[in-house]
């Protein structure tokens, strides 16, 4: 497949913004991809439901927009209840499973993995739940390669946090391995 | 006009002793948790619950000096009655 | 008390926009308390605003609300209260609102001493638009603009209205509640221009990129940076350096501008030119 | 026609229609070649117990216009060029909020300070888009003192009754121009519709049913409602994007759109077998109305169209007009504005020549006449 | 093509580009969703010696980047709606004085407030006629981060070439979109025409032999000048009414006028055969990109056009492109503007249709076909 | 010394456009006098004005001059200073231009203390459209737009600019020549914010519908009641009552503009952030 | 002849725009004709060159501005000498001859008449010389009826100056009676 | 850049007894006839002429003090030389 969608949807303060834009270096600047990303602003800049949107293509990429996501992460359980119903037959949809706990019933792969309980875990802060979601969306899709992935997360990252981001970003590695796909076929 | 604050009231103090106690309502559905009433009610009255909302813990303590209601930035907690004021 | 102030809100707008910690919903909670201490009727009351967090405030308030353009507030108040100088007319407005683009109308309503209540949320930054610096903002700030410390000087906006005219200025915090509520009460009972400016706090974005911690935080730096203005003659300058200088800073008494004018209708109606 | 004759220049006809059509309200900021029209006001307005303020800028004065206008008060400001452009924002303010009031703009030649006190119809495009977003406007203008008269007056029925800025668009020419103007004795004057609701049922931007127009209550009247320049719901309330604000938008632009047919007005003269027609509006239509008859006199199928609404562009009165010529020819003092909205009209139907002339001089019909001459040669 | 990979906003690609392109003064003041190029050039510009200001309001921004332009600076500023509004009074000043400068507009859903942050592209007109009177003004408008990157150099090389003000009109979801983009190596770069001439002998005004444009001294360097708002004579004096005056305008405009041809930049796909074609430009070329693609691929003859000039509008460029086509359609986040442009440059050669959104969301793809297949049904 | 200013002028431009005794060509020669009295490099000095009687000056003046828009004088000459700091900067401007339509950028130049002198021409009056109330006619006078006497109180224009920041203020009038070539020639050597607010006859507008009598007759009038800043103290508050003070009010050192800017490029090119 | 064209041309403050205005209305509210007055105003709105331009016809009038007038007043010799070769074959042109001593050489009647001398005379004041060119112009043409023109007037001038200018209008009409037209054929 | 001052200079003193007499330029095509060098001259030097321009009818009488050329609204009146200053 080479034109990914993909949706990571939460709050404001999750990180969801910076991921999707390090998801998208790591296809555009270290796999030579195309990229695009996106996200919606809320009528005030701040707080509130936040959503970042990558298209990461071979080709040019047209519309920017994401319309069916092939992968879905969603970080609260309001975001899953929006848009778990929009995404592709037979897609990814990965769940926090500490923040999301009602499951929707599609017609996809549903990973629900302990996203920031591993965040704390390994860093004890909550705040790069972000990158350990990155990394085990990326270990899950193999959207772009763990390298690729490693370095756009240091070329972003602050000075000073890398040690701290790369093993969170790890931990996502790990944590794919662990994930049971929770795939159910049938209608809604 | 109606108007909903009662709807999600919170914690309500009861009456302790014979002194009158000063009912402190917190509106959990406003609230957005700064810890502004918890920092400056001068009687410690109010804890942060875990979502770090106020819970009077020492209702018997208030003066009703209301400087929490005053305070808080979400008009999410009220103090009536009590000796105060 | 509490319960009125229910009756100033319009609850169904509620939980208003702004941040945990945001001192915007505590100025405005003062302010109507002290509409409710002045006593002003519910119907006869305006209250008009600019464009900024703290100009939000006015979809909040059950009252005849007006949010304007961003800076033109007490232009369009001017136009209100002129035109209906039975009403009172109350301004809400930002440093940025009412200082930058602002700033003209500020000095000008000042000078004809129009009868509007200005109340001034006071918070060094642009909020609305994510943490610019301000016309207020202290020298050497952090802000998105201002990435290596701000080289503004800012404005005492005080200092700058009671230069410009009216009839009353004065300043407190979101720390001084009480005092706030005084303050603009007694604003509204001035006959002229009065203004008050509510230094409140910004934890989003000034407070976090300059350091200054939580709300409690800025609110605690608040209280021990402020000065009344009844101590400052028993203070050395030293201890005035840097400091909040809080309460009534100034009152004169100037015929108001719509009194002036409705002697000016008699006069025109009467045939005298002069 | 009975009443009472006068003899006045055009801004002084304005400011006399404008206290007629019920305002109550001025606030301006001087420039030339409007001041006049603030100067009458200032004298005229305290002796009818109206407000006259001379704001600080037109930024202010547009402002202070529609705070007024929102206490129920009718409402004008008049400026030039470079004020007019100033005022766009809160214009776009008025418009989205449906806030009453007359904007007047004399205008003179630009851009920037241009030729101050020299005539131009430089700013009919600008009357139309001046603000950001898409927005509803109606804007007339007057080519001799008795319509710059009437056409105050429509303004303010027109404002009135869709809720809609309304631009007066005079020139230097007519502005400054003394004319006999006979004072109508009736002239029917329009408000805005008014709630029919109690103030705690009060929807402020609800339409009444069957209406696009939602009634207006005046602030102090007890109907505490929120007035925004945001998107909002029925109640004033503040929304994002979505279907609620695309109904808005729409409501507010088709108020105008759905009325092009009442904002017709039109004056025509011997276009029935012309086989061109000089199309005009302000003061450029008198040289023309003297041009096309001239050449009539000598013989010359040319006939002579003028229009009073300048937006909503009256394309379906012309195309009427001019089904049998082969040429509108459309002279401006500027370098083709309206021209554009001809183009647009008539393409399909005859060929449309633009005639400009931005030296800050008034058309001659001499010029207007020896172009139509070249053309029929 | 070779060059540094990055990724990056529409509205940062807008302030690299600019110091690129020699940028040096920046002034503006903030607003959503143009504010990430100020915060961007407050960052980048003093690490490259030039300067950035936050200036008091958007009539101060504007002001203050003609100032420096006069200092020989290359300037820009950025805003969106309510300011841009607020700026034209003064970039008309720029047109009249001849005063090169570029303004970045990133529109947002209007009128006045509006929706904040959600696209539109609803100052299409207004980026054209937005100050009074007759004046001459180009405006670009990418889709890409990419082009946004290559419109900004574009648009100084224009803005210092001809001496006129350049409008860059982004929307918001060019601005905030992030896209990856390969820095070119080489860009070309062009300056305001330099005086020929001593001190002494240097008229401002007054084009080089051959030329439409006057060679520009920059303040400070000796040639004390002078530069009004007022119409003016070769050596900058003040001048009246009369011949001079038209001239001054007329040159002014037919800097551009006369450019049309150069001043073209259209992107085609599949037009030669198309039965119908649409035509966009910004964010919402994107979805007819894709639209017309999906549409070929199920065997509809349709073709996709888009300009990167909005003004001025390339109509001569559009007739040949539509020249095979029955119908053109386009689709625009606004009630339909440049379609309006559309009409009068097709409307005698095929059936133009608008299609128009103005919800705040970006039009899809899905929607476009639909239209299309509408039409072709 | 008057050989020297004739190259001040632009002579093809004169005769000038102003009436017969109008004090704005008074207040022209004393700036040229103070230019040359502090010694500006007549190449790197940029005159810069607004729109009225009192900015059509720079067509006269043979340097860089930039005749701007209603009240933007300001702003344009700030983006020329911050561009080329080398440059001396001057901005002449109106009472109306300086201080209705233009307030907002006179108070923002003063707080940031950007380094232009400002000369402001304060007619009492709007000159070039014939006559309306500016924010400085007094109270009571007669105008085209106050036929019934101006109802607006005015700014004291020296006072607000010294609230809103600037290094240095001074007020002089068009009888005080030598007083306000001296005061000019001051202003240009601070480095800042400078103001000088030069009173001015107009006889045709402010004068003859205010029976002022002929430009003689108001200069008469400025010296008659005006007293020296120096005497104020040593005068009792009735003698000072309506009268105009002249001489240098104000002075602050504070760091000029661009001079923060240049270190604000060290720092940022050094890359330190603060 | 129904339809004149007036033009009274001079300088700023010899009250000719006033002139202009009196003499339209006397046509148009007291004797029931149509009338347009219009005025040149210079770049800048004082000083300098001042021109009154009046149309009076018994018909509507369409094109407001003079371009042939048939009656010229001149009040100087710089307003003479730029309109003076504008004017009707046959028509007639008033100069004061205190002010304008070159008379042009053009086909009509040239009347020279003290009218500025004339003011000063009867009143003392030069201030009244518009209303004594009134008083000539309207007894010279009879465009109006002395009626007419005198109620005109007193409608006009300032409360307290009616006596003053009404022996000013009677000083002019008096003028009229021994003005010595100067009347020249002959080419340019 | 020529300068045209000197084209229609007005009367020029002449140089009387030892003492050394100002020079009082008039420029006569830029005087507007205002009154105020006359009225202002302390040593009441000038005279109005028949068209209320100046005339230096007592130059002896200058101290070359320079008020008349500071006040001239229109650059219309220099005085050189002299013992003043
Ligand atoms: C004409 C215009 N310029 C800029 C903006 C963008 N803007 C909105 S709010 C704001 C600043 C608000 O600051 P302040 O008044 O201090 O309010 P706060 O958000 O800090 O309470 C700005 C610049 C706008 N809406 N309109
Ligand atoms: C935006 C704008 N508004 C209004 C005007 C008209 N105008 C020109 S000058 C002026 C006032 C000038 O007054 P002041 O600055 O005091 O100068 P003065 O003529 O008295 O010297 C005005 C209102 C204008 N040119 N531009
Ligand atoms: S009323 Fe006073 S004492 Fe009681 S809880 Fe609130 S702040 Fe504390
Ligand atoms: S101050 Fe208000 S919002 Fe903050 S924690 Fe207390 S109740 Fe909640
Ligand atoms: S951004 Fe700042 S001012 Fe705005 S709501 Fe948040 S805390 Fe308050
Ligand atoms: S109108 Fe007044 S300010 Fe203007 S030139 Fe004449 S006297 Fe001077
Ligand atoms: S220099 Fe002085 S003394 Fe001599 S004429 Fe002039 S004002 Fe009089
Ligand atoms: S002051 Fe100047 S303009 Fe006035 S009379 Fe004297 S020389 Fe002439
Ligand atoms: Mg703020
Ligand atoms: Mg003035």
């Amino acid at each position: 497949m080479s034109y990914w969608q993909i949706r990571l949807a939460g709050e404001g303060g999750q990180g969801l913004i910076l991921a999707g834009i390090i998801l998208a270096e790591a296809a555009a600047i270290h796999e030579g991809k195309n990229a695009v990303q996106t996200q919606s602003y809320g009528p005030e800049s701040r707080g509130g439901a936040s959503k970042s949107e990558v298209i990461i293509s071979d080709d040019e990429i047209d519309y920017p927009k994401v319309t069916v996501p092939d992968v879905l992460l969603v970080m609260t359980q309001v975001a899953c209840d929006k848009y778990a119903k929009d995404i592709a037959q037979g897609g990814v949809l990965i769940v926090d499973a500490g923040l999301v706990k009602r499951l929707p019933d599609i017609d996809a792969k549903v990973v629900s993995s302990p996203i920031t309980e591993t965040a704390i875990a390994c860093s004890g802060k909550a705040i790069v739940a972000n990158i350990v979601a990155l990394g085990l969306l990326v270990e899950l899709t193999g959207i772009v390669s763990p390298g690729a992935c490693e370095k756009a997360v240091l070329a972003r990252v602050p000075a000073g946090t890398e040690q701290l981001n790369k093993k969170a970003l790890e931990a996502g590695y790990a944590l794919a391995r662990y994930a049971v796909p929770d795939h159910r076929e049938g209608g809604r | 006009m109606g108007y909903k604050f009662m709807k999600e009231m919170g914690v309500v103090a009861m009456p302790k002793k014979g002194k009158k106690i000063p009912k402190i309502s917190v509106n959990r559905a406003w609230c957005k948790a700064c810890g502004i009433c918890i920092a400056f009610c001068p009687k410690k009255v109010l804890d942060p619950d875990d979502e770090h909302r106020p819970l009077p813990a020492r209702p018997e303590d208030c003066s009703a000096c209301r400087l929490c209601e005053f305070m808080c930035p979400d008009f999410a907690i009220e103090v009536d009655g009590g000796d105060g004021e | 008390m509490s319960e009125h102030i229910r009756g100033y809100l319009r609850d169904q707008a509620l939980p208003h926009i702004w941040c945990a910690g945001c001192g915007h919903g505590t100025v405005l909670g003062c302010l109507l308390r002290a509409i409710q201490k002045a006593g002003l009727d519910q119907d006869k009351t305006v209250i008009v605003s600019g464009i900024g967090c703290s100009s939000r405030a006015t979809g909040y308030m059950n009252f005849d609300t007006l949010h304007t353009t961003h800076g033109r507030a007490l232009a369009f108040a001017t136009g209100i209260k002129l035109a209906r100088p039975e009403l009172k007319v109350i301004v809400i407005t930002g440093d940025g609102d009412a200082a930058a683009i602002g700033g003209n109308h500020l000095i000008h309503a000042a000078r004809r001493n129009v009868g509007i209540t200005t109340v001034c949320f006071n918070n060094y930054i642009y909020g609305m638009t994510s943490g610019q610096y301000s016309p207020s903002t202290p020298t050497g700030s952090l802000a998105t603009t201002s990435p290596y410390g701000s080289i503004d000087i800012p404005f005492d906006l005080s200092r700058l209205v009671q230069a410009a005219g009216g009839a009353y200025v004065a300043r407190a915090t979101t720390y001084h509640v009480n005092l706030l509520i005084n303050l603009i009460a007694e604003a509204l009972r001035v006959d002229g221009f009065s203004f008050v400016e509510a230094l409140s706090q910004c934890p989003t974005y000034f407070g976090r990129r300059n350091r200054r911690g939580t709300a409690v935080d800025m609110l605690t730096w608040f209280r021990d940076n402020s000065v009344n203005v009844k101590a400052v003659s028993k203070l050395p300058p030293e201890q005035l350096e840097g400091k909040i200088i809080v309460g009534e800073l100034y009152r004169a008494n100037l015929k108001e501008y719509t009194q002036a004018y409705r002697e000016l209708v008699e006069r025109a109606k009467g045939g005298v030119k002069r | 026609m009975s009443g009472e004759v006068r003899f006045m220049q055009g801004n002084e006809a304005c400011a006399e229609a404008a206290i007629r059509a019920g305002l109550s309200f001025f606030a301006g900021y001087p420039i030339t070649p409007s001041t006049e029209i603030a100067e009458s006001l200032a004298d005229r307005l305290p002796r009818v117990g109206g407000t006259f303020i001379q704001m600080e800028d037109e930024i202010a004065s547009m402002a202070a216009v529609i705070g007024a206008s929102l206490t129920g008060a009718k409402a004008m400001t008049a400026t030039s060029g470079p004020g007019f452009s100033l005022k766009q924002e809160n214009i776009g303010y008025a418009a989205l909020a449906e806030v009453p009031c007359v904007v007047v703009n004399v205008q003179r030649m630009g851009p920037s300070t241009g030729l101050p006190t020299s005539p131009a119809q430089g700013d009919v495009m600008q009357a139309r888009w001046g603000t950001h977003g898409d927005h509803p406007i109606v804007v007339l203008s007057p080519f001799s003192v008795r319509e710059t008269y009437d056409l105050t007056i429509w303004a303010f029925n027109i404002s009135e009754r869709l809720r809609v800025p309304v631009i007066l668009l005079l020139d230097e020419i007519v502005a400054h121009m003394r004319e006999k103007i006979i004072i109508p004795e009736e002239v029917s004057i329009e408000d805005r519709p008014s709630p029919t609701t109690p103030p705690g049922e009060y929807l402020p931007y609800a339409p009444l049913p069957g209406s696009d127009i939602p009634p207006m209550a005046a602030f102090g009247d007890g109907y505490r409602y929120h007035v925004t320049g945001l998107f909002h719901s029925e109640s004033g309330a503040p929304i994002g994007k979505g279907e609620k604000a695309e109904q808005l938008l729409r409501r507010i632009c088709q108020k105008v759109e759905r009325r092009r047919a009442e904002l017709v007005r039109t004056q025509v003269e011997n276009c029935e077998d012309a086989e061109l027609i000089v199309f005009s509006y302000g003061a450029t239509a008198r040289s023309a109305l003297r041009a096309s008859r001239n050449l009539r006199e000598r013989g010359y199928r040319v006939g002579f169209a003028k229009t009073s609404v300048i937006w909503p562009f009256p394309a379906e009165a012309l195309r009427e007009i001019a089904a049998g010529a082969h040429t509108v020819l459309v002279p401006e003092m500027n370098l083709g504005q309206l021209v554009l909205e001809v183009e647009r009209a008539l393409l399909r139907q005859c060929q449309v020549l633009s005639y400009s002339r931005v030296d800050g001089e008034m058309i001659t019909p001499g010029e207007i006449e020896r172009r139509v001459l070249e053309v029929l040669s």
